[in-house]
């Protein structure tokens, strides 16, 4: 998923965190280095491939979590609010977790380990992950017996056609665009003209594209194959959305839900209360498990307080957790230092996000490659580290693919940084020589936030040092991605991150680097338009065996590194997760990227 | 007759007849750039039912004396040494407890400018009422009473309504007679009367003087009456003291001061009072230079520099030194009787037409 | 009475008319689209055109600010996101919650923060300057006054992140301060703000105990005051009937002033504490390029502003005759 | 001094010599000793101030080197100095700041620097404002006086910080220049436009109040009977009398424009970092980096703006006394 979310909340805390804006990225603490290694092992395991599950896999309910014991009321302490509860708007990664709570879509993950790293793709309301006779071109699902709204309303395939047709509506417009992308068979945002009012002035998708014959059954018809869509479809946003309840923009406060739980109350900015969904049906759901009667949560509690608060562990925080706060990093080393009771209660992973420089090929100057060598040996990675927490929150990474996806190579470091994350200006500087565009102009485009200022420049002047003349130019954080997202913007170097949208390189390459792609607003943030690349996505997106794929994936992601060099990779994002004492199922799931609420149960 | 003192240099016993009796005063206050001799070997008394005008410049020295006598100054600031007599009492080391009990009681005071000296925020009554509330030990209701009574006195139409009225909404002829109506509501043995109706326009100045010269026949107190105006003083004042830079340079009966002057101060006093029956081409003649720093005074005859007449004199007399006051009808000038009385007769009287 | 109310809030109305214009004309300077931030990463130049005509930015500005004015007196049920009764500031372009009541829900840590601090303030301030000024020029005078003069010269900048530097991160004798409402907890509402308000009154103690101060000493000068001693009042009656009352008009113009400031949103205080009140609202809406929002709070603060000096006005009537309210 | 005797007390003072009003102030002032010193502090900030360069240049650092990429071994992975005292030492005399390193003594003179340029900048401006506004009204009165006393009005009615923070990325936005770096003179530019704009009413209300007095004053009268120009009207009988409150004035209202200046830098909307700037090291000491880490840094800019604060305020009200004794004190 596209780190929207997170750039907003960057944003937003600027001014409104204050002070406390670098919660994330405070003392990595001189003591946090030796906890790094720990740190490290806990978070460096490797998605193990991932299957599509068939009917057998599919049916509920899920697998206890051993010792699991159902009741009690779990407090969930928060930083940020939630923005949006239609399916059809969620994209972040908080949001997705509270997601996998109160919404249902046609597949989902199941876990097949209780580690949290092995996943299969299996029907969530839909029988199985999908059939395809095509090799992906044509989809058919079948819906589950019994499955209901919380309003008690069953679910049909009418609902699915008003869920996948009102994506066309303009309001929808902050969830991803996978699906409604391969309906219209295009690229950017041009798939709205498939459907431009959504199903609201009663236009609808043909059947030729999406096909509804009976109740139960939904067939998705694609022009080009699309071997992803049982993870696409895993995505909260193709979660279903009731028809009957369909109150368009209104639905992003008050949406009708699926999940295990519903929404009892939703005071925005402040707190939120989850309550058990008499109406949903564990046997229907392979998933999610229904174990605490009660979720409370708060917003609006900073890091370091809901570490400090689930460190004390007293009252209620014993019962409490934090589904996307991380541990800040002025705890860190009492968290990950502490004792094993302590540590019992942490779980650490790394984020599916993979942070990059990207260099504006759009710009004559920037298309010598010699250049772009000189930028990637001159690029320091510490700077960023420091800016977001030091070692316990990022580390140098080699790729763009995260270790949360499959086909990661924790040994590919073409830059050296792994060595050197300062960077290398002397060999930098006899590159641009050799290019002779000593002194070049370098517009870098940072994001306006503390952190940004911070390293930007640092980096600028890492650049300087190389022999480049770098004008550093602030964009507002909550307007960035729009910035450097259009074609001919102004900048020749910028920031920015991406992370999967589900455990495969075919969510990171093809929107990232597919040179068919580039247009306003489309995250392949330095328009490479290479045509092997190009060949190779194609080649790879074919592939339906996953390990096959990842293989290939990867082997395009370091030609892009290598060879290409339309970016830098800069880090792979971290975290540390606590949570209260008598809380149990504590696991940090490499798909959710962070603690898994599905399994929670109060011991 | 009022008696007036010895020599200041050896001051006389109080005089029994007298109810205040003021002995070799000096008062002296630390200011920014020094310390100020403001009141320098003053001495005098005040009989009951008698008026004594003191007369001079600002800065002369007037204020301060009465303030002091009321003990109004800042200890912070000033020190005083000497001493003051109300009523066989000394003042000048009394508690201040003491001094509340003589304040608005035994002696009270009347201000220059009605509208600063009474406060905005209470009514003329209440503002009335308070030193009688105090001293007599009154209840809210008789001081109520009282102040509207006096209020009646001083001549305020309809006092009832109007003690009821705060000062702004009075007139500032009334506010003055409001003021004296506090002065007034405890019957002081003595009233000090600071310039109290230059503030004032002429026809209410006159009603006023009247006004104080009935109230001194019904309540009998005797009054020190301050100002610059020789015209005034006429018609108040039974005897006369004329300050300069902080000490008396002329004493006498109102009627011996103004009739026969003996000091050139007091001349040229006289000759820069415009005169209602002078005729217009008359020039008016002020007193050349300016009132002497008191940081640091004259050497001498205080009044040396602005004096024309040192030369008759002669020598360096005026310079060197300090002339006496002597006892009595008096003045502290190095011209010889005589001097002063051809000087007067021949150059200045003719000039006061 | 009557006609001087009526005069002060016509001039108030104007006022804020002549504030809301330019607060839409600046936004409108604003360097970045608001419409941006809703369309998302799916944005085209058609979307971006469509939020605009949703937003009504693709109107005229004489014409949007003509549609502002009626939403705000009469409300309206144009919004997507429902009916806006008046007044009407319409809904938050960033979070499409209504205005109003965004606001309504902010303004309570903000009351909270500033009446707290302001009666500490107030009281510890004016008593300590009267006893500087009573015991005047002695030791405790002088300590009082080099005090004050020092801790006035704080910033809650410095103030506000050294006392949480000191007693929240480093000795963890507090919690951070945070708000929570009164009605669930007032323990937890009292121990929330208590940090905020020792430093925010520290500093406005320090001022206002200056400021007694030397108004009361300037009183104490004023002639009609002399007279009262002259009258034989003791000196503890002149000084608290007749000084004191003299001196709390200057006191009064001031506090007017602060307590204005402070509720239209305590910026600073509330940024350093990372308090949700209206101050972090505004800067929220700057932020975000929030035309409602900003509108919102920046007429809510001009009328807290212009409330209090009317208040203040209404108070000179009180303590002092000679103001006539008219 | 309660019922001190005033007048003689002027007498006092008025008459030493015929001194002209300027040389008294000068004596008296000389006289105090308190403001004699903060003269001397104040005076030694304008100093570093000035001399910030050289004194970076002989001290051998400057403040946009970024130590922790420079001298990696001194920080760790999150910039926090690994010494105590945010890494104090012979070499870095006041530390180093956490996050990017820069040697906090040089950041420091030169954020003062930065600082008192532009509340300088904006005092010049507000006072020849409040000048020219406040004595034209107080001198012509009538419709003039009346709009310019409404506009002052409106112009407090403003929230004014809220309009600072509202106006800074405007006034900032009408200086873009697409491919450069937006100079730091910009955001100078528009910090000082700003503080300008809602600074100058209570400076101008002030001497349209001492104006309107003056207007009624005999010399003036003779002035105009002797059928000077208003123009010499105001600049050789107006202007020499309301010196007094604006030197006074002034000196109040830099140290005010100072914490004003460094309140929006704190609230990120002023000078921003890297450039060097009194209240941007407050929004760095108020991060949990420095919170959490390092309290030394944040007694750097907080003691040194404390202390300059005092000194000029102390510097204020001797001025006022010396041209004036009577006041309280």
């Amino acid at each position: 998923m596209s780190r929207g979310g997170r750039r907003t909340y960057a944003a937003l805390s600027i001014f409104a965190a204050g002070a406390l804006v670098l919660s994330g990225c405070s003392k990595g603490g001189s003591n946090a280095s030796d906890n790094n290694k720990k740190d490290q092992q806990n978070a460096k395991r490797q998605q193990a491939s991932i299957k599509f599950g068939g009917a057998a896999d599919s049916t509920g309910p899920a697998a206890a979590v051993p010792g699991a014991k159902t009741g009690g009321t779990l407090e969930v302490l928060q930083r940020d609010s939630y923005a949006h509860l239609d399916p059809g708007q969620i994209y972040v990664s908080d949001e997705g977790s509270l997601a996998t709570l109160i919404h249902r879509g046609l597949t989902g993950y199941k876990a097949t380990n209780n580690k949290g790293s092995g996943h299969e793709v299996v029907g969530d309301l839909a029988t199985d992950s999908g059939t395809t006779t095509d090799g992906g071109k044509t989809w058919k699902y079948t819906l589950k017996d019994g499955i209901k709204f919380s309003d008690g309303t069953p679910i049909t395939s009418a609902d699915f056609r008003q869920t996948f047709e009102r994506l066309f509506a303009s309001f929808i417009n902050q969830g991803p665009t996978y699906l409604q992308q391969w309906m219209a068979d295009t690229n950017g945002a041009d798939y709205r003209k498939l459907l431009p009012d959504g199903p609201y002035k009663g236009k609808h998708l043909p059947n030729s594209i999406l096909e509804t014959p009976d109740s139960k059954t939904v067939i998705f018809h694609f022009k080009t194959p699309h071997p992803d869509l049982p993870y696409a479809l895993a995505m909260a946003g193709y979660a279903v959305v009731s028809k009957k309840g369909d109150t368009k923009e209104k639905y992003d406060k008050a949406p009708v839900t699926t999940g295990p739980y519903k929404i009892q109350s939703f005071k925005s900015g402040k707190s939120m209360v989850l309550v058990k969904n008499p109406n949903w049906d564990p046997k229907t759901d392979p998933i999610r498990n229904q174990y605490v009667d009660q979720m409370d949560f708060s917003f609006n509690v900073q890091y370091e307080d809901s570490t400090k608060a689930l460190l004390a562990d007293t009252g209620a925080d014993q019962t409490g957790i934090s589904f996307n706060n991380s541990v800040d990093a002025g705890n860190i080393s009492a968290v990950l230092g502490g004792d094993a009771a302590v540590k019992a209660r942490t779980v650490a992973g790394y984020q599916p996000y993979v942070g990059q420089i990207n260099i504006n090929q759009s710009h004559a100057a920037l298309q010598d490659k010699t250049v772009r060598e000189a930028i990637a040996y001159a690029l320091p990675i510490t700077p960023i580290i420091r800016a977001f927490g030091g070692s316990s929150a990022a580390e140098v990474a080699g790729g763009y693919i995260s270790p949360t996806v499959s086909g990661y190579d924790a040994s590919f470091d073409p830059w050296g940084k792994k060595k050197n994350p300062g960077g290398d200006a002397a060999k930098a500087k006899a590159l641009l020589k050799k290019a002779g565009k000593l002194g070049l102009k370098l517009t870098y485009g940072y994001q306006n936030t503390p952190e940004g200022q911070q390293y930007s420049t640092a980096i600028a002047a890492a650049l300087k040092n190389a022999g480049f003349n770098v004008q550093r130019q602030d964009i507002p954080a909550e307007t960035y991605y729009d910035q450097v997202g259009k074609i001919d913007n102004n900048y020749d170097i910028y920031a920015s991150a991406w992370g999967a949208d589900w455990p495969s390189a075919s969510t990171v390459i093809p929107p990232l680097f597919d040179g068919r792609a580039i247009a306003d607003g489309s995250p392949n943030y330095s328009h490479v338009n290479d045509a092997k690349v190009n060949a190779d996505i194609d080649a790879a997106n074919k592939i339906s065996d996953p390990v096959k794929s990842a293989a290939a994936w990867e082997k395009i992601d370091q030609y892009l590194v290598k060879d290409v060099i339309n970016a830098v990779p800069t880090i792979d994002y971290k975290q540390v997760q606590i949570a209260g004492s008598k809380v149990g199922g504590l696991v940090y799931d490499d798909v959710i990227g962070g603690i898994d609420p599905r399994r929670l149960y109060i011991k | 007759m009022t008696t007036l003192t010895k020599d200041a240099g050896t001051p006389a016993p109080a005089d029994a007849g007298a109810f205040l009796s003021v002995r070799d005063l000096h008062v002296s206050f630390k200011t920014e750039d020094g310390v100020v001799r403001a009141v320098d070997g003053l001495s005098f008394d005040v009989e009951r039912g008698k008026t004594l005008g003191i007369v001079g410049e600002s800065g002369s020295g007037k204020s301060v004396t009465n303030l002091t006598i009321l003990g109004l100054h800042n200890p912070q600031f000033t020190t005083v040494e000497g001493e003051i007599l109300l009523d066989g009492q000394e003042l000048i080391t009394a508690r201040e407890s003491e001094l509340e009990k003589v304040r608005g009681n035994k002696a009270a005071m009347i201000f220059q400018d009605p509208l600063t000296a009474l406060s905005p925020y209470y009514t003329v009554g209440r503002q009335i009422a308070e030193p009688f509330m105090k001293h007599r030990g009154a209840s809210k209701r008789a001081a109520w009473d009282r102040a509207v009574e006096m209020l009646a006195k001083v001549g305020i139409p309809n006092p009832k309504e109007r003690a009821k009225d705060y000062p702004h909404q009075f007139s500032g002829g009334m506010r003055q007679r409001a003021m004296i109506a506090m002065a007034l509501v405890c019957d002081p043995d003595l009233l000090i009367a600071d310039e109290p109706t230059t503030a004032l326009d002429v026809t209410v100045q006159a009603q006023i003087l009247d006004l104080l010269k009935d109230l001194q026949q019904e309540f009998g107190s005797g009054i020190i009456f301050i100002t610059h105006d020789l015209g005034v003083i006429a018609d108040m004042a039974d005897d006369i003291m004329v300050m300069y830079a902080g000490s008396a340079v002329e004493r006498g009966t109102t009627n011996e001061v103004l009739r026969a002057p003996q000091h050139p101060y007091t001349w040229g006093l006289l000759n820069s009072m415009p005169r209602l029956d002078s005729d217009l081409g008359m020039p008016l003649n002020p007193i050349p230079g300016a009132p002497p720093s008191l940081l640091t005074p004259p050497s001498g005859c205080r009044f040396h520099p602005r004096c024309t007449f040192q030369d008759r004199v002669g020598g360096t007399r005026c310079v060197t030194e300090r002339p006496l006051l002597a006892p009595d009808r008096a003045s502290a000038c190095h011209l010889t009787a005589d001097q002063k009385r051809t000087i007067f007769l021949e150059e200045i009287k003719p000039r006061l037409a | 009475m009557l006609r001087f109310l009526v005069r002060r809030i016509l001039g108030a109305v104007v006022i804020l008319f002549l504030l809301s214009i330019v607060t839409f004309l600046l936004f409108f300077g604003m360097p970045r689209d608001p419409a941006l931030l809703m369309c998302g990463k799916t944005c085209n130049p058609t979307s971006l055109a469509n939020i605009h005509h949703v937003l009504g930015l693709d109107k005229s500005i004489p014409e949007q600010y003509w549609i502002f004015l009626h939403n705000l007196i009469l409300g309206s049920n144009q919004f997507a996101q429902g009916p806006c009764p008046a007044p009407c500031f319409g809904y938050s372009y960033h979070t499409n919650d209504p205005v109003w009541a965004t606001m309504m829900d902010r303004l309570p840590t903000t009351v909270s923060l500033t009446l707290g601090a302001a009666v500490v303030f107030l009281i510890v301030g004016l008593g300590t300057g009267m006893v500087a000024a009573w015991k005047r020029g002695t030791l405790l005078d002088k300590t009082v006054t080099a005090g004050s003069m020092v801790i006035s010269s704080m910033q809650i900048y410095f103030l506000g992140p050294l006392a949480l530097a000191v007693l929240v991160y480093q000795s963890h004798l507090f919690d951070k301060p945070a708000y929570n409402n009164f009605t669930a907890n007032p323990v937890t509402w009292f121990s929330g703000l208590i940090i905020p308000w020792v430093v925010l009154s520290t500093i406005f103690a320090s001022q206002y105990t200056r400021m007694a101060r030397s108004s009361m000493i300037e009183q104490l000068q004023e002639e009609h005051v002399r007279t009262a001693r002259a009258k034989g009042m003791s000196r503890r009656y002149v000084f608290f009937r007749y000084a004191w009352r003299g001196s709390l008009i200057p006191i009064i113009t001031i506090f007017g002033i602060d307590l204005g400031t402070l509720l239209g949103g305590a910026i600073i205080t509330e940024y350093t504490f990372g308090l949700p009140g209206l101050g972090r609202l505004a800067v929220e809406s700057v932020q975000f390029s929030d035309l409602p929002l900003l509108l919102g709070v920046m007429l809510f603060s001009a009328s807290m502003i212009l409330l209090c000096n009317l208040i203040v006005d209404a108070a000179y009537a009180f303590i002092d005759p000679r103001v006539r309210l008219a | 001094m309660d019922g001190g005797p005033e007048p003689d007390t002027n007498t006092g003072t008025v008459k030493v010599e015929g001194r002209s009003p300027g040389q008294l102030m000068w004596i008296r002032f000389k006289r105090d000793r308190t403001g004699v010193i903060s003269a001397f502090v104040v005076a030694f900030f304008f100093l570093v101030a000035a001399a910030a360069p050289l004194i970076s240049k002989l001290y051998g650092k400057d403040p946009y080197t970024i130590y922790a990429d420079v001298r990696p071994e001194l920080f760790d992975s999150a910039g926090v100095p690994v010494q105590p005292n945010g890494g104090i030492s012979s070499e870095f005399w006041f530390g180093l700041e956490p996050g990017n390193g820069y040697d906090v003594f040089t950041k420091l003179i030169y954020g003062i620097r930065t600082s008192l340029m532009i509340s300088l900048a904006v005092t010049v401006a507000v006072v020849l404002t409040g000048i020219l506004l406040g004595v034209t009204a107080g001198y012509l009165g009538g419709k003039t006086d009346f709009f310019i006393g409404r506009l002052i009005d409106f112009l407090l009615a403003f929230p004014s910080q809220l309009f600072f923070i509202a106006s800074m990325p405007v006034v900032v936005s009408l200086f873009v220049s697409p491919r450069d770096q937006t100079p730091t003179y910009v955001r100078v530019v528009a910090l000082i436009a700003v503080q300008w704009v809602l600074g100058w009413m209570s400076l101008a209300r002030i001497l349209r109040g001492t104006t309107l007095a003056l207007r009624e004053r005999e010399f003036i009268e003779a002035a105009k009977v002797s059928g000077a120009s208003p123009w010499r009207i105001i600049r050789r009988e107006i202007l020499p009398n309301v010196v007094t409150p604006l030197l006074v004035q002034t000196t109040y209202t830099l140290p005010y424009l100072v914490t004003g200046e460094a309140g929006l830098s704190f609230l990120g909307v002023g000078i921003v970092e890297p450039t060097p700037d009194w209240g941007q090291m407050f929004s760095k000491a108020s991060t949990e980096l420095v919170l959490q880490n390092d309290i030394t840094y944040m007694f750097f800019p907080g003691v040194s703006m404390v202390v300059f604060i005092v000194a000029f305020n102390l510097l204020g009200d001797s001025v006022r006394d010396a041209f004036d004794p009577k006041t309280a004190r």
